[in-house]
C-alpha cells in the first residue's frame, strides 16, 4: 500500500467494547468490534467494505472518524494521524471527511427541516448566511431534492429522499472522502438504484474518495473500485471489485456471494447456506474466526489465525487455502454464479 | 446483581449522611430552640432566663451545633432517633404507632389510586378521544388544582351536612383506648374511608396521565399486534401484554411514592384529625422539637432512598432488557 | 352579680358545710366502697367539706367530650378542672376567696409574712393527706433548681429557706416582697404530692436522678406521668395517650359536695380528643362530638356554630372576655432611633389609635357584639377608671390623625402613597401569630389596612410564637400585637400593664433594653420613656396596697396613665365563643371568660350534669 | 369458490381516515392463495403490502377499517365473522410474521413463554407440554441449543435468531397459511438466506400456504410459486414466477426488477424509477403509475386501468401490457437508463 | 407553528381564556373595582346580582341595590337584604379608589356601581372585595409561578442536560446535588426563611424569594427527568452526525437536545405552574411569603380552606375556580402547543 499519498490510511485500528454487567458495573469482558484491521483509500477511489450485520463495519467507519475513540491504531487522513490530534484541529479534519450514516432517519434531527439540516454543517464552519442559501440550493439540486422538498421535515420525506438529504448534508463542505455506512440497506430496490447511480455520479463529478459500507455484494459492486470484506472485526479478504467477484479466495466471501438472491427464477442455484450466527465479538472462535461456519474447515483452522496476506498480486486475503490449495466445495460454489 | 446493590447502598448510605447534615443545618435554621418555644408557650407570665439555661442544659442545647448533631447522627446510627423534648420520651417510642397508621391509610390510599388511575388510564387509552376519556381528562386536572386536604374538608362538610355525624378521626371515641373487637373494626371501617377517599382521588390524575401516555404508545407497538395475531384474548393481550410494558415509567414514579407515604398525608391529617405522623412532624417544627422533626425527616429521607432503590430493581425485573443490557 | 354589656355574670363563691350529714356518692364509687376498694364517702371527705350551692342539684354519670391541642395544650386539662387546684380563687371584682387555703394572713410591716392556713382534711386522689409538707417541697425543689420548673408567682417570691411549718395545716412563709395572695390564683400550683415525689427524688433515693423527678413532675406537660401523679382536682387523668385520647375520671377524694351532701363533681369522666388543628374543630361540633369547650374556639365560627345548634345539640355561646381585644405594642426601644422617637411621641401614637376603625372590625370579625375600647379596663372591674378613658381616643378619625402625622412632619414626599421618615418609607411591622395570643389575624390585618390608609405602610407579619419571642428577645421587632389580659384586674397582670419584670423573665411587655434599664437603675439598656416610668411607679404603689379599696383606687389611677399615654394601640373588647351541650345544666346563660379566671373552671365545671 | 384457493380476496377495499380525509390504502385488490403455494407479493415501501396482510387477520389497528370486499378462507367469508371467531382463526389457521423482528416480539418474556402462550391459546393442554413444544417448535427452525434459548428474552438474541424465534411462534399453532411480511427485509443477506430456506423447507413439511410479501423480487424470484405485483395500493400484475420474469406486462414490474443490482450481470448504471410512489392521500385520477411510468400517454392520465388477462395466470393493470416486452428488450440492450429515457 | 396552533381547536381556547385572564391580571388596578386589599364596610357579602328590572317593574341599564346587613343574635345568621329604593346602576369607565401606576395617579377603573358598591364575588370576612383580590393575587400568583417555572425549568434542564450529556465525574457529582436538593425539606425550610428574612422586605424582593424557594425544592426533580431524556438523546443518530460535522457541544445541547425535550418541558412547565400556585400558599401558611397587603391565589384559597367558608361564605372559594381555569387553559395551550411544534403532527 502506498504511504503518504493516500486520502485515507487505516493502520492496525482496534475498537473493543468494554461489557459491564448494568447492575454490578463488572467488566464482563470485550467486544472486539474492530479488531486490527487496516486500509488504505486513494483519492477518488471507493472502497467498499462489506461482511455480515454485526462484524464491526460501523464502528470502523465510526472509529476513523473519532466518532468512537479507537482503542489502538492510526487513521492518517491526508498525512495527519487524526487519533491523538487536539478536538480544535480535528474540526479541520472532519470538514475534510463526511459520513452518510446507516440510518438516515434517526440521524436526523427530526425537529429540523431538511434544509436546516443541510444548514447545519455551513453553520458549524462559519459560512455567511446569504452564501448558505444559495449553497444549499446547489445542494438540493445536485442530489435531486426540490426546494420545496428541502422545507420538510424528515418524516415527511420517503427513505430514499431523506438519504439524499443525508447525502447533501456530508457534501455540503465538500469533503474530501465520504464514508457511507450502508446508505442503501433499508431502502426499496428502485430507490436504493437511485441513491447508488447518485453517489456513482458525484464521485465522477467531485472526484470524492468513498468508504463504501454494505452487507450486499451486489450492492457494492456498482460503485467500488475496490473491496474489503469483513468477518467478525477482521479484514478477511481485500482486492479489486472485478478480482473479487471473478476469483474469492476466502471462503466467507464465496457464501457472502452465494447468499445474494438472483432476481431470475429460472436460475436455481445450490445454496451454501451459512450454519449458525455470527459468533459473539466478545468471545471470537480461536484459530480462524470463521472456521465453526466453514465447511472446508480443517483442524488447523481451529488452532491458528490466518494473517492476511498477497495470494496474488492486489489480493489479500486471510485463509489457510487461499490461493493454491483452495478446497474443492469452495472452488465449485465459486464457479456456479459465473456461469450465467 | 448482589453487587450492584451492595454498591447502590454504598451511595445511599452516604447521600443519608449528607442528607442529616442537610437536615440537621435545616432544622437548626431558624433563631431559637425549644426551650425558646417552651416559654412561649407557657402563658404571659412565663419563666425567667434562669430556668430557661437550666433547661438547655439539660437537653443538651447548650452545646456547639457540631456536637449535637454528632451525638444525634450517633444515637441513630445506634437505632436511637433522639429524645423528643416536647414529649419527653424517646422518638421511636413516639413515631412508633403513628408511622403504623400512616403507612396504613396512605398505603391503601395509594393503592386505591394506583388501581383506579391505571384502570381509568388503560380506558382511556384504549378509547382515546372518546367521551369518558375527555371527561377523565378534565376530572383529572380538576383534581390537579384542588389540594387533598380541601377535598376532605368538602367530604366532611357534606358527610355532616347529610347527618353522617363524623368529622373525621379515626374511631369513635369510645373505641380510641378500647381493645380491639369486631365493633371497633367496624368503627373503623366508618371513618377510614374518608381520609382514604380524599388522598386517592387526589393521587389518581398522576397515575391516570402517565397510564394513559404510556398505553397509547405501546398499544401501538408491533409486538402488541403479534400478541394479536397469535389469536389471544382480548383482555390477555391488554393486560398481560400492554400494560405490563406500559407500567413501565410508573414504576419509577412508585419509588418517590415512598417519601409520599409520610409527606403525602401531612396537611389531610390535621384536617382530619388522623393519628398519624403528619400533625405531629408539624408540632415538632414549630417547637423546635428537633429529634422528633429530624426523625421524621430522616424517616422521609430513608424512604426516598430505599424507595428508588426498590424502584431500580423492580424496573430491573419487570423489564429484562435493563437487566443485561451490556450498553 | 355584676355586668358589662349586659351580660350576667354568676357569682359562686364557697362556704363551708354547716353541718355534717350523711354523704352520696357516685354509683361507681358505691360499688368500689361496697368491695371495700375504696374507704366510705365520710372517710374520704374532710371533716367540714365545701359545700357548693348549685342552682339546681344534678345526677350522676356522663361524659363531657372536649378536645385540646396537643402536649403544650396543657390549660385544657386544667381550665375544665382535671390538673391543678388553686390555693384561692378570685371572684369577678378580682377578690381572693378561699379554696385550698382556708385563710391567710399578712404580717410584718411591709406585709412580707404570709401565713397560710390550709382547709383541713382534704385528700389527694390516692387517698393521702394534703399538708403544707406539700406545699413546702414544691417550694423546695423549685428553688433548688435541679428541676427546671417555672420560677414566677408564690414560688418566685419566696424567699428560700424562709418557710416555716407551724403545724401540718399552716405554714410561714418569708416573702421578698408583698405578694397579694390573690395573685397564687391563675395557673400555677405552688404545691406537689410529696409523698408520691419522693420515690423519683434523689435526695431520697440515689439510683433516681433529678430528670427522673422531672419527668414524673411533667410540670410543663402533661404527659403520661399524669397517670400516676395525684391531684387534688375534682378529675384526675385515668389514661392518656400522646395526641390521642385523654380520659380523665372522677376523683373520689374530691372534697367538696353540693347542698344536699352529695359528693360532687357529677360528671363522670372527661376526655379530650386531640386535634392537631382547631381547624377541625367546627365539623366536631356539628356533627356533635363535643359536649363543652370554649377554649381553642374561634369566634368567626360563631354564626356557623349558631346556625347548627339544633343538628350539633348544642348551645352556642358568646362570651365577653377579661381580656381586651389585640392591642398594637411599639417598641419603644426600636433599634431604628428614627422609629423610636416617633413611637415615644404621643401625639404620634394618638394619630395610630384614630385612625384605626374599630366599628368595621367590631362589624367584619364579630358581628358587631364588641366595642371599641381604650386601653382601659372593663366596666366591671374595680379599677374601672370611667367612661372618658375607657373610650379615649377610640373613635374613628382619620382626618384628625392624617392632621396629626401632617404636623409630625410625616410628609409623603415622592407621592407614593407612603409616608417618609428621614426618606424613607414609615414602615411599621406588625408581629403576629396565627393562634390565640394575637387575637385573630384578620383583625390586625384590618387595622394595617386602616394605617396604611393614613400612609403608614403597615406590614403584618403572621409567624410562628416561638419566633415571635425570638425577635422581642432580641429586640429586633418594631411592633407585635397581642391580646390585653388583665381587663379585670390590671396590678395582678401587670407585666402587661405596667412593666416591673426583670430582664430575664422573657416575653414581657416592653422589652428587653427597657426593662434592662430599669432593673440596673439606669446602667444598662434603654430608657424607658417617661410615661411608663410613670406607669411603673404607680403599679408599684398599687401592689403595696393590702386593702382592697385602696388598691382599686391605684388601679384606677394606673388605668388612666395606661389609657391617656396609649401605652399601647387599643382596638376592642374582646369575645370568645363556646358550645356547651343542650343537656349539661347548671350551666350559666352567659359569663366573662378569659384566662384571668381560668377559662371554663370559672363556672365550676364540677357541679355540671346531665340532664336524665 | 374454487377449491384450490385456501384464500380468495375479492375486491378487498381498506381505509384510513385521517383527520377529515379518508385514503385508501388498499383499493379493490384480488387475489388468491393456492394451496402449498408460496404466493409472492411485490411492491415498494408503502403500496400496500402490509395492510392487504393486515386485512386478512382483521388487524387494522387504529382509523383503519375494511370498506368493502371478501376474504374467503377455506370456504367461510373472514369479513364477516365475528370477532370471537376471527380471533380463533388468528394463529390457529392464519399465522403471521411481522416485518420487524427486533420489536415484534414482547421484550419482557422469555421467548419460549411466547411461544408457548400462543400454543395454550388454541390448545387445551398442560402448560409444560405446550413448553416442551415450544422448545421443540425452536429446535425445528434451528436453533442451536433450544433448552436454554427458550428462556432467554428477545433482546439477548440477535435479528435472525429472533426471526427464527417468530417463525417457530408461527409454526408452533400448526396453520394453514402463513402470512410472511417481509421477513427479511431487516436481515442481511446471510441470514435472509437462511430464513427463506427454513420457510421453503416447513413449506414443504407441512404442505402450508404461504404469502409472502418482500419488496425484493430477488427473494421472490428464488422463493416464491406465483407473484402479485402492487403499486400504490392495486394489484397491478400477477402471474407464476417464471412467466412474470420472463415476460413482465406492467412497466412497474419491469421497473422493479431492472433497478435491482445483480451479481450476474455487469451494467454501469443502475436503471431507477424515476419520483416516488403517490402519496394514497392525494392519488392521481388515472393510472396510478402514471406519472412515473416510461410508457404514459394520455389515456393514462385520465382513465384506471383495469386488471386484464394477458396471458395462461397472467394478468396485468396496464392499456400498453404488449409493449412492455419491447421495453424490456429496449433496456435489455443498456439503452435506457431511467424510466424517463422515453 | 402558529398557523397550526390556530388549528387546535381546544388550544386556541385555551389560549384565549388565557389572554383575558392575563389582560385582566395585567391590568388589576384598572379592572378591580377596589384596591389590592381595600376594605370596605361590608364583609363576607355574597356576590351581588345585577339586576335589570326595577321594583318599578322596568327595565334598566344593568344596576345593583345597596346592601343592608343584620345579625340575628337569635340565630346567629348574617342577613344581607337588598335596599331596593335605591339603584345603582353599573357603569363602565367610572372613577373609583385612585391608584398609581409608575409614580402616576389614576382613578378611572373598568367597572363599578355608580354611588354605590359593587361587589361580583361578594366580599371577604373584612370586607375585601373577591373579585379585585382574585385579579391582584392572580397577578402576583401567576408572576411567582412564572419565574419558578422558568428557574426550574431553566436550571434542571440544564443540570440534566449537562448530568446526561458528560456523564461520569460531571453526571456524578450533579446527580449528587440534586439529590440533596431533592431531600430539602421545604416546611423547615420554610419555617427557616421566615425567621431569617426582614419582615419589611420590598414585595418584588419577597416575590423574587418565594420564587426562588420554590424553585430550589422544584429543579432537582426535572434534572432528573431532563437527565434521563439526555442520556436517551445522546445516543441518538443526529447528535452524532452533529458530532461528526464537529458541532460544539453548547451547539449540540442546545440546537439538538434541547428541542427534542420541549414537548416534555411544556408538559413539566403546565404541572408546575399549578403546583407552584398552591405550593406559595403552603410557604405563606409558614409564615415565609407573602403578607398583606400582598395576596395571591395560593393565599386566598387558603383563607377558604376552612368549614365556615365552605358552610356559609361558599364565594370565597372562587379563586380556586380561578386557578383551575388558568391550569385548564394553560393546559390545552400546552398541549396544542406539543402538537404544533411537533412535527410529526404537521399536516394532519
Ligand atoms: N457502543 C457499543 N458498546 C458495545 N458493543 C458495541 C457498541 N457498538 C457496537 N457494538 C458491537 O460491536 C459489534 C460491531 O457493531 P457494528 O455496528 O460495527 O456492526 P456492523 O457491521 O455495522 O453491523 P450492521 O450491518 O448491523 O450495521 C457488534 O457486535 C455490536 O454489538
Ligand atoms: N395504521 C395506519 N394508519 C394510517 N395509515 C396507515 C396505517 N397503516 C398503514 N397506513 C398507510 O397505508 C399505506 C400502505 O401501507 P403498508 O404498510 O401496507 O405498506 P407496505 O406496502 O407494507 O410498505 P413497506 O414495504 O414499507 O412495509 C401507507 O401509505 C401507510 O402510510
Ligand atoms: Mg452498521
Ligand atoms: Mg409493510
Ligand atoms: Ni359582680
Amino acid at each position: 500500500m502506498s504511504g503518504g499519498t493516500a486520502l485515507l490510511e487505516v493502520k492496525n485500528l482496534k475498537k473493543y467494547y468494554p461489557v459491564k454487567s448494568k447492575l454490578s458495573r463488572k467488566l464482563l469482558g470485550q467486544v472486539k468490534a474492530v479488531d486490527g484491521i487496516s486500509f488504505s483509500i486513494q483519492p477518488g477511489e471507493v472502497l467498499g467494505l462489506v461482511g455480515e450485520s454485526g462484524c464491526g463495519k460501523s464502528t470502523a467507519g465510526c472509529t476513523v472518524l473519532r466518532l468512537e475513540n479507537a482503542t489502538s491504531g492510526e487513521v492518517w487522513f491526508e498525512g495527519q494521524e487524526i487519533l491523538s490530534m487536539d478536538k480544535r484541529m480535528l474540526k479541520d479534519i472532519r470538514k475534510n471527511m463526511q459520513m452518510v450514516f446507516q440510518d438516515s432517519y434517526s440521524c436526523m434531527n427530526p425537529k429540523m427541516t431538511i434544509q436546516e439540516i443541510i444548514r447545519e454543517p455551513l453553520v458549524i464552519y462559519k459560512m455567511p448566511r446569504r452564501e448558505q442559501n444559495e449553497k444549499i440550493g446547489r445542494l438540493l439540486e445536485l442530489v435531486g431534492l426540490t426546494r420545496e422538498q428541502g422545507g420538510r421535515y424528515p418524516h415527511e420525506l420517503s427513505g430514499g429522499q431523506r438519504q439524499r438529504a443525508g447525502i447533501a448534508r456530508a457534501l455540503a463542505l465538500e469533503p474530501k472522502l465520504i464514508i457511507a455506512d450502508e446508505p442503501v440497506s433499508a431502502l426499496d430496490v428502485s430507490i436504493q438504484a437511485q441513491i447508488i447511480n447518485l453517489m456513482a455520479d458525484l464521485k465522477k463529478e467531485l472526484g470524492l474518495g468513498y468508504l463504501f459500507i454494505a452487507h450486499d455484494l451486489s450492492v457494492v459492486k456498482h460503485i467500488s473500485d475496490r473491496i474489503a470484506v469483513m468477518y467478525l472485526g477482521k479484514i478477511v479478504e481485500q482486492c479489486e471489485k472485478k478480482e473479487l467477484y471473478a476469483s474469492p479466495l476466502h471462503p466467507y466471501t464465496v457464501s457472502l456471494l452465494n447468499a445474494v438472491p438472483i432476481p431470475d427464477p429460472e436460475i436455481k442455484k445450490e445454496r451454501i447456506l451459512l450454519e449458525g450466527d455470527l459468533p459473539s465479538p466478545i468471545d471470537p472462535p480461536s484459530g480462524c474466526r470463521f472456521h465453526p461456519r466453514c465447511s472446508g474447515a480443517k483442524e488447523c483452522c481451529r488452532i491458528s489465525e490466518p494473517q492476511l496476506r498477497e495470494v496474488t498480486p492486489g489480493h489479500f486475503a486471510a485463509c489457510h487455502f487461499a490461493g493454491g490449495n483452495v478446497s474443492e466445495t469452495v472452488s465449485e460454489a465459486v464457479s456456479e454464479p459465473g456461469e450465467v | 446483581m448482589k453487587s450492584y446493590f451492595v454498591r447502590r447502598l454504598g451511595v445511599a448510605v452516604i447521600t443519608f449522611f449528607l442528607a442529616s447534615i442537610l437536615i440537621f443545618f435545616i432544622i437548626q435554621l431558624p433563631p431559637g430552640d425549644f426551650v425558646t418555644y417552651a416559654i412561649s408557650q407557657s402563658g404571659d407570665s412565663a419563666g425567667s432566663a434562669q430556668v430557661a439555661e437550666k433547661m438547655r442544659q439539660q437537653y443538651g442545647l447548650d452545646r456547639p451545633v457540631y456536637e449535637q448533631y454528632f451525638r444525634w447522627i450517633g444515637g441513630v446510627v445506634r437505632g436511637d432517633l433522639g429524645y423528643s423534648f416536647l414529649y419527653k420520651k424517646p422518638v421511636m417510642e413516639l413515631i412508633k404507632s403513628e408511622f403504623l397508621w400512616t403507612v396504613i391509610i396512605t398505603g391503601i390510599s395509594f393503592v386505591l389510586a394506583w388501581a383506579a388511575g391505571m384502570f381509568i388510564g388503560i380506558y382511556s387509552a384504549l378509547h382515546k378521544y372518546s367521551i369518558g376519556d375527555h371527561v377523565f381528562t378534565f376530572l383529572g386536572f380538576l383534581g390537579l388544582s384542588i389540594p387533598p386536604f380541601f377535598l376532605a374538608l368538602i367530604l366532611i362538610y357534606l358527610l355532616i351536612s347529610s347527618g353522617y355525624g363524623i368529622a373525621g378521626g379515626l374511631f369513635s371515641s369510645q373505641f380510641v383506648n378500647a381493645p380491639w373487637s369486631l365493633e371497633k373494626v367496624m368503627d373503623l371501617m366508618k371513618h377510614i374511608w374518608i381520609p382514604i377517599a380524599a388522598i386517592s382521588l387526589s393521587n389518581i390524575t398522576e397515575v391516570m396521565r402517565i397510564m394513559r401516555g404510556s398505553m397509547i404508545e405501546v398499544m401501538s407497538q408491533p409486538y402488541i399486534m403479534t400478541a394479536r395475531a397469535k389469536g389471544l384474548k382480548k383482555h390477555r393481550v391488554i393486560i398481560r401484554h400492554a400494560v405490563r410494558i406500559a407500567m413501565n415509567p410508573l414504576i419509577s414514579l412508585a419509588g418517590l411514592l415512598a417519601p409520599k407515604l409520610i409527606s403525602g398525608i401531612v396537611v389531610t391529617a390535621v384536617v382530619l384529625n388522623l393519628p398519624v405522623m403528619g400533625p405531629t412532624f408539624i408540632q415538632a417544627l414549630k417547637s423546635q422539637d428537633m429529634y422528633l422533626a429530624g426523625a421524621y425527616l430522616l424517616l422521609t429521607v430513608i424512604l426516598l432512598l430505599a424507595g428508588n432503590l426498590i424502584a431500580d430493581l423492580a424496573l430491573g425485573w419487570s423489564d429484562p432488557r435493563i437487566r443485561l443490557d451490556s450498553k | 352579680g355584676c355586668g358589662s354589656a349586659g351580660i350576667q355574670v354568676p357569682e359562686r363563691t364557697l362556704t363551708k358545710a354547716q353541718d355534717t350529714g350523711v354523704y352520696k356518692e357516685a354509683p361507681d364509687l358505691a360499688a368500689k366502697v361496697e368491695s371495700g376498694e375504696l374507704p366510705p364517702a365520710e372517710e374520704r371527705l374532710p371533716e367540714e367539706p365545701y359545700v357548693e350551692q348549685v342552682e339546681s342539684v344534678g345526677t350522676y354519670g356522663g361524659t363531657i367530650r372536649r378536645v385540646y391541642t396537643g402536649v403544650s395544650d396543657w390549660n385544657s386539662l386544667n381550665y375544665i378542672g382535671a390538673r391543678h387546684e388553686l390555693l384561692v380563687y378570685v371572684s369577678q371584682e378580682g377578690v381572693a376567696q378561699p379554696n385550698l387555703v382556708e385563710s391567710w394572713e399578712y404580717q410584718g410591716d411591709d406585709n412580707t409574712t404570709l401565713v397560710l392556713k390550709l382547709h383541713k382534711g382534704i385528700k389527694w386522689s390516692d387517698g393521702e393527706p394534703f399538708t403544707v409538707d406539700d406545699i413546702l417541697y414544691d417550694l423546695g425543689v423549685r428553688q433548688s433548681g435541679n428541676v427546671p420548673l417555672e420560677q414566677n408567682g408564690l414560688g418566685a417570691a419566696v424567699v428560700s429557706d424562709g418557710a416555716k411549718k407551724i403545724d401540718d395545716y399552716t405554714v410561714e412563709l418569708k416573702l421578698k416582697e408583698y405578694y397579694p395572695i390573690e395573685y397564687a390564683a391563675t395557673f400555677e400550683q405552688p404545691y406537689a404530692p410529696e409523698h408520691y415525689l419522693k420515690q423519683f427524688d434523689p435526695r431520697y433515693d440515689d439510683t433516681k436522678t433529678w430528670e427522673d423527678l422531672t419527668s414524673a413532675w411533667c410540670s410543663y406537660t402533661n404527659g403520661k406521668g399524669l397517670e400516676d401523679l395525684p391531684q387534688l382536682s375534682p378529675w384526675k387523668v385515668s389514661s392518656y395517650t400522646d395526641n390521642g385520647l385523654i380520659v380523665a375520671e372522677r376523683n373520689p377524694y374530691y372534697w367538696k359536695v353540693d347542698q344536699e351532701g352529695n359528693q360532687l363533681p357529677y360528671v363522670d369522666t372527661i376526655e379530650f380528643k386531640y386535634v392537631a388543628s382547631t381547624d377541625s374543630i367546627p365539623a366536631m361540633v356539628a356533627a356533635g362530638e363535643i359536649d363543652f369547650q370554649v377554649r381553642n374556639m374561634q369566634f368567626s365560627d360563631y354564626s356557623y356554630y349558631k346556625q347548627n345548634e339544633e343538628a350539633g345539640g348544642y348551645r352556642a355561646l358568646a362570651l365577653s372576655s377579661s381580656s381586651l381585644g389585640p392591642c398594637i405594642r411599639l417598641n419603644y426601644a426600636c433599634e431604628d432611633l428614627k422609629l423610636r422617637e416617633l413611637f415615644r411621641d404621643l401625639e404620634f401614637r394618638k394619630a395610630l389609635s384614630l385612625g384605626i376603625d374599630r366599628e368595621a372590625i367590631s362589624d367584619s370579625l364579630y358581628f358587631g357584639l364588641v366595642e371599641g375600647w381604650g386601653a382601659c379596663p372593663l366596666e366591671v372591674a374595680p379599677s374601672y377608671p370611667g367612661e372618658e378613658y375607657a373610650k379615649m381616643y377610640t373613635e374613628y378619625d382619620p382626618d384628625t390623625a392624617n392632621e396629626i402625622l401632617d404636623g409630625l412632619g410625616l410628609e409623603d414626599t415622592n407621592n407614593d402613597g407612603i409616608r417618609e421618615i428621614d426618606g424613607k418609607p414609615l414602615t411599621i411591622v406588625i408581629d403576629t401569630e396565627d393562634g390565640y395570643g394575637s387575637g385573630p389575624v384578620k383583625g390586625i390585618e384590618l387595622v394595617a389596612e386602616h394605617w396604611r390608609k393614613l400612609g403608614i405602610d403597615a406590614v403584618v407579619n403572621t409567624i410562628e410564637r416561638s419566633l415571635m419571642l425570638a425577635r422581642w428577645q432580641d429586640n429586633s421587632y418594631t411592633a407585635y400585637a397581642w391580646k390585653l389580659d388583665g381587663a379585670v384586674d390590671p396590678v395582678r397582670f401587670n407585666y402587661a400593664w405596667a412593666d416591673l419584670s426583670a430582664p430575664d423573665y422573657l416575653w414581657h411587655n416592653v422589652g428587653v433594653p427597657m426593662q434592662a434599664w430599669y432593673h440596673s437603675d439606669g446602667k444598662e439598656g434603654v430608657e424607658m420613656p417617661r410615661f411608663i416610668q410613670d406607669i411603673n411607679a404607680k403599679c408599684v404603689e398599687a401592689l403595696g396596697a393590702t386593702d382592697d379599696e385602696k388598691r382599686a383606687g391605684y388601679g384606677k389611677e394606673l388605668s388612666a396613665l395606661v389609657a391617656e399615654n396609649l401605652f399601647v394601640i387599643p382596638t376592642t373588647t374582646y369575645m370568645e365563643c363556646g358550645v356547651v351541650n343542650a343537656k349539661l345544666k347548671n350551666v350559666p346563660e352567659t359569663w366573662i371568660s378569659g384566662n384571668e379566671f381560668c377559662g371554663e373552671k370559672h363556672i365550676h365545671p364540677w357541679i355540671l350534669y346531665y340532664e336524665q | 369458490m374454487d377449491d384450490n384457493y385456501i384464500l380468495e380476496i375479492k375486491g378487498l377495499q381498506t381505509c384510513f381516515y385521517q383527520e377529515d380525509k379518508v385514503y385508501y390504502a388498499v383499493d379493490d385488490v384480488s387475489f388468491g392463495i393456492r394451496r402449498g403455494e408460496i404466493l409472492g407479493i411485490v411492491g415498494e415501501s408503502g403500496c400496500g403490502k402490509s395492510v392487504t396482510a393486515l386485512s386478512v387477520l382483521r388487524l387494522i389497528s387504529g382509523k383503519g377499517k375494511i370498506k368493502k370486499g371478501a376474504i374467503e378462507f377455506d370456504g367461510c367469508d373472514l369479513t364477516q365473522i365475528r370477532e370471537e371467531e376471527m380471533r380463533k382463526m388468528r394463529g390457529r389457521k392464519i399465522a403471521m410474521i411481522f416485518q420487524d423482528p427486533m420489536i415484534s416480539l414482547s421484550p419482557v418474556y422469555t421467548v419460549g413463554a411466547q411461544i408457548q402462550e400462543a400454543i395454550l391459546a388454541h390448545n387445551k393442554i398442560p402448560s409444560k407440554e405446550a413448553w416442551r413444544k415450544a422448545v421443540e417448535m425452536l429446535e425445528k427452525v434451528g436453533i442451536p441449543s433450544p433448552e436454554s434459548r427458550a428462556k432467554e428474552y428477545p433482546h439477548q438474541m440477535s435479528g435472525g435468531m429472533r426471526q427464527r424465534v417468530m417463525i417457530a411462534m408461527a409454526l408452533s399453532m400448526d396453520p394453514k397459511l402463513l402470512i410472511a411480511d417481509e421477513p427479511t427485509t431487516a436481515l442481511d443477506v446471510t441470514i435472509q438466506a437462511q430464513i427463506l430456506d427454513l420457510i421453503m423447507q416447513i413449506r414443504k413439511e407441512r404442505q402450508m400456504s404461504v404469502m409472502l410479501i418482500t419488496h425484493d423480487l430477488g427473494v421472490i424470484a428464488e422463493t416464491a410459486d406465483r407473484v402479485v405485483v402492487m403499486y400504490a395500493g392495486k394489484v397491478v400484475e400477477s402471474a407464476d414466477v417464471r412467466t412474470l420474469f420472463k415476460n413482465p406486462s406492467h412497466p412497474y414490474t419491469l421497473g422493479l426488477m431492472n433497478a435491482l443490482p445483480r451479481l450476474d450481470r455487469e451494467c454501469e448504471r443502475l436503471y431507477t424509477i424515476k419520483g416516488t410512489v403517490p402519496s394514497p392521500a392525494d392519488l392521481p385520477q388515472g393510472c396510478r403509475y402514471a406519472g412515473r411510468c416510461p410508457l404514459c400517454e394520455e389515456r393514462c392520465l385520465k382513465e384506471q386501468p383495469e386488471l386484464v388477462k394477458v396471458g395462461e395466470d397472467h394478468e396485468a393493470a396496464c392499456f400498453f401490457s404488449k409493449k412492455t416486452a419491447e421495453l424490456r428488450r429496449k433496456m435489455a440492450a443498456g439503452d435506457i437508463r431511467d424510466s424517463s429515457g422515453i | 407553528m402558529w398557523h397550526r396552533f390556530k388549528r387546535h381547536k381546544v388550544g386556541m381556547a385555551g389560549l384565549i381564556i388565557f389572554t383575558v385572564i392575563m389582560v385582566l391580571l395585567v391590568f388589576a388596578e384598572f379592572f378591580a373595582p377596589y384596591g389590592e386589599s381595600q376594605t370596605t364596610r361590608y364583609a363576607s357579602t355574597p356576590p351581588q346580582s345585577i339586576h335589570i328590572r326595577g321594583e318599578d317593574g322596568k327595565l334598566h341599564t344593568p344596576f345593583v341595590y345597596g346592601l343592608e346587613s343584620e345579625f340575628n343574635l337569635k340565630t346567629g345568621e348574617m342577613t344581607w337584604t337588598e335596599d331596593t329604593s335605591k339603584r345603582y346602576p353599573l357603569k363602565l369607565f367610572i372613577k373609583g379608589e385612585p391608584y398609581r401606576i409608575l409614580g402616576m395617579k389614576f382613578d378611572l377603573h373598568f367597572i363599578g356601581a355608580e354611588g354605590g358598591d359593587f361587589f361580583l364575588f361578594g366580599t371577604n370576612s373584612i370586607g375585601q372585595d373577591v373579585f379585585s383580590r382574585v385579579l391582584y393575587g392572580g397577578r402576583i400568583s401567576i408572576i411567582i409561578a412564572f419565574i419558578t417555572a422558568v428557574i426550574t425549568l431553566f436550571l434542571g434542564t440544564l443540570a440534566g442536560m449537562i448530568s446526561g450529556y458528560f456523564q461520569g465525574a460531571a453526571d456524578m457529582v450533579i446527580q449528587r446535588i440534586v439529590e440533596l436538593f431533592l431531600i430539602i425539606p421545604n416546611v423547615p425550610l420554610g419555617l427557616a426563611l421566615a425567621a431569617f428574612l426582614p419582615a419589611d422586605m420590598s414585595p418584588v424582593i419577597l416575590m423574587l424569594g418565594v420564587a426562588l424557594v420554590l424553585s430550589v425544592v422544584s429543579w432537582g426533580n426535572v434534572a432528573r427527568q431532563v437527565r434521563g431524556k439526555t442520556l436517551a438523546a445522546r445516543e441518538s443518530g443526529y447528535v452524532r452526525a452533529a458530532v461528526s460535522m464537529g458541532a460544539s457541544t453548547p451547539r449540540i445541547l442546545f440546537r439538538h437536545i434541547l428541542p427534542s425535550l420541549n414537548s416534555h418541558l411544556i408538559v413539566l412547565a403546565t404541572l408546575t405552574i399549578p403546583q407552584t400556585i398552591l405550593a406559595e400558599s403552603g410557604l405563606s401558611f409558614l409564615g415565609f411569603g407573602l403578607r398583606p397587603p400582598m395576596t395571591s391565589w395560593g393565599t386566598l384559597l387558603k383563607e377558604a380552606q376552612n368549614f365556615r367558608v365552605i358552610a356559609l361564605y361558599p364565594w370565597i372559594m372562587i379563586p380556586g375556580l380561578a386557578i383551575m381555569l388558568t391550569v385548564l387553559s394553560l393546559n390545552f395551550i400546552g398541549d396544542a402547543l406539543r402538537d404544533a411544534t411537533d412535527p410529526y403532527s404537521r399536516g394532519q
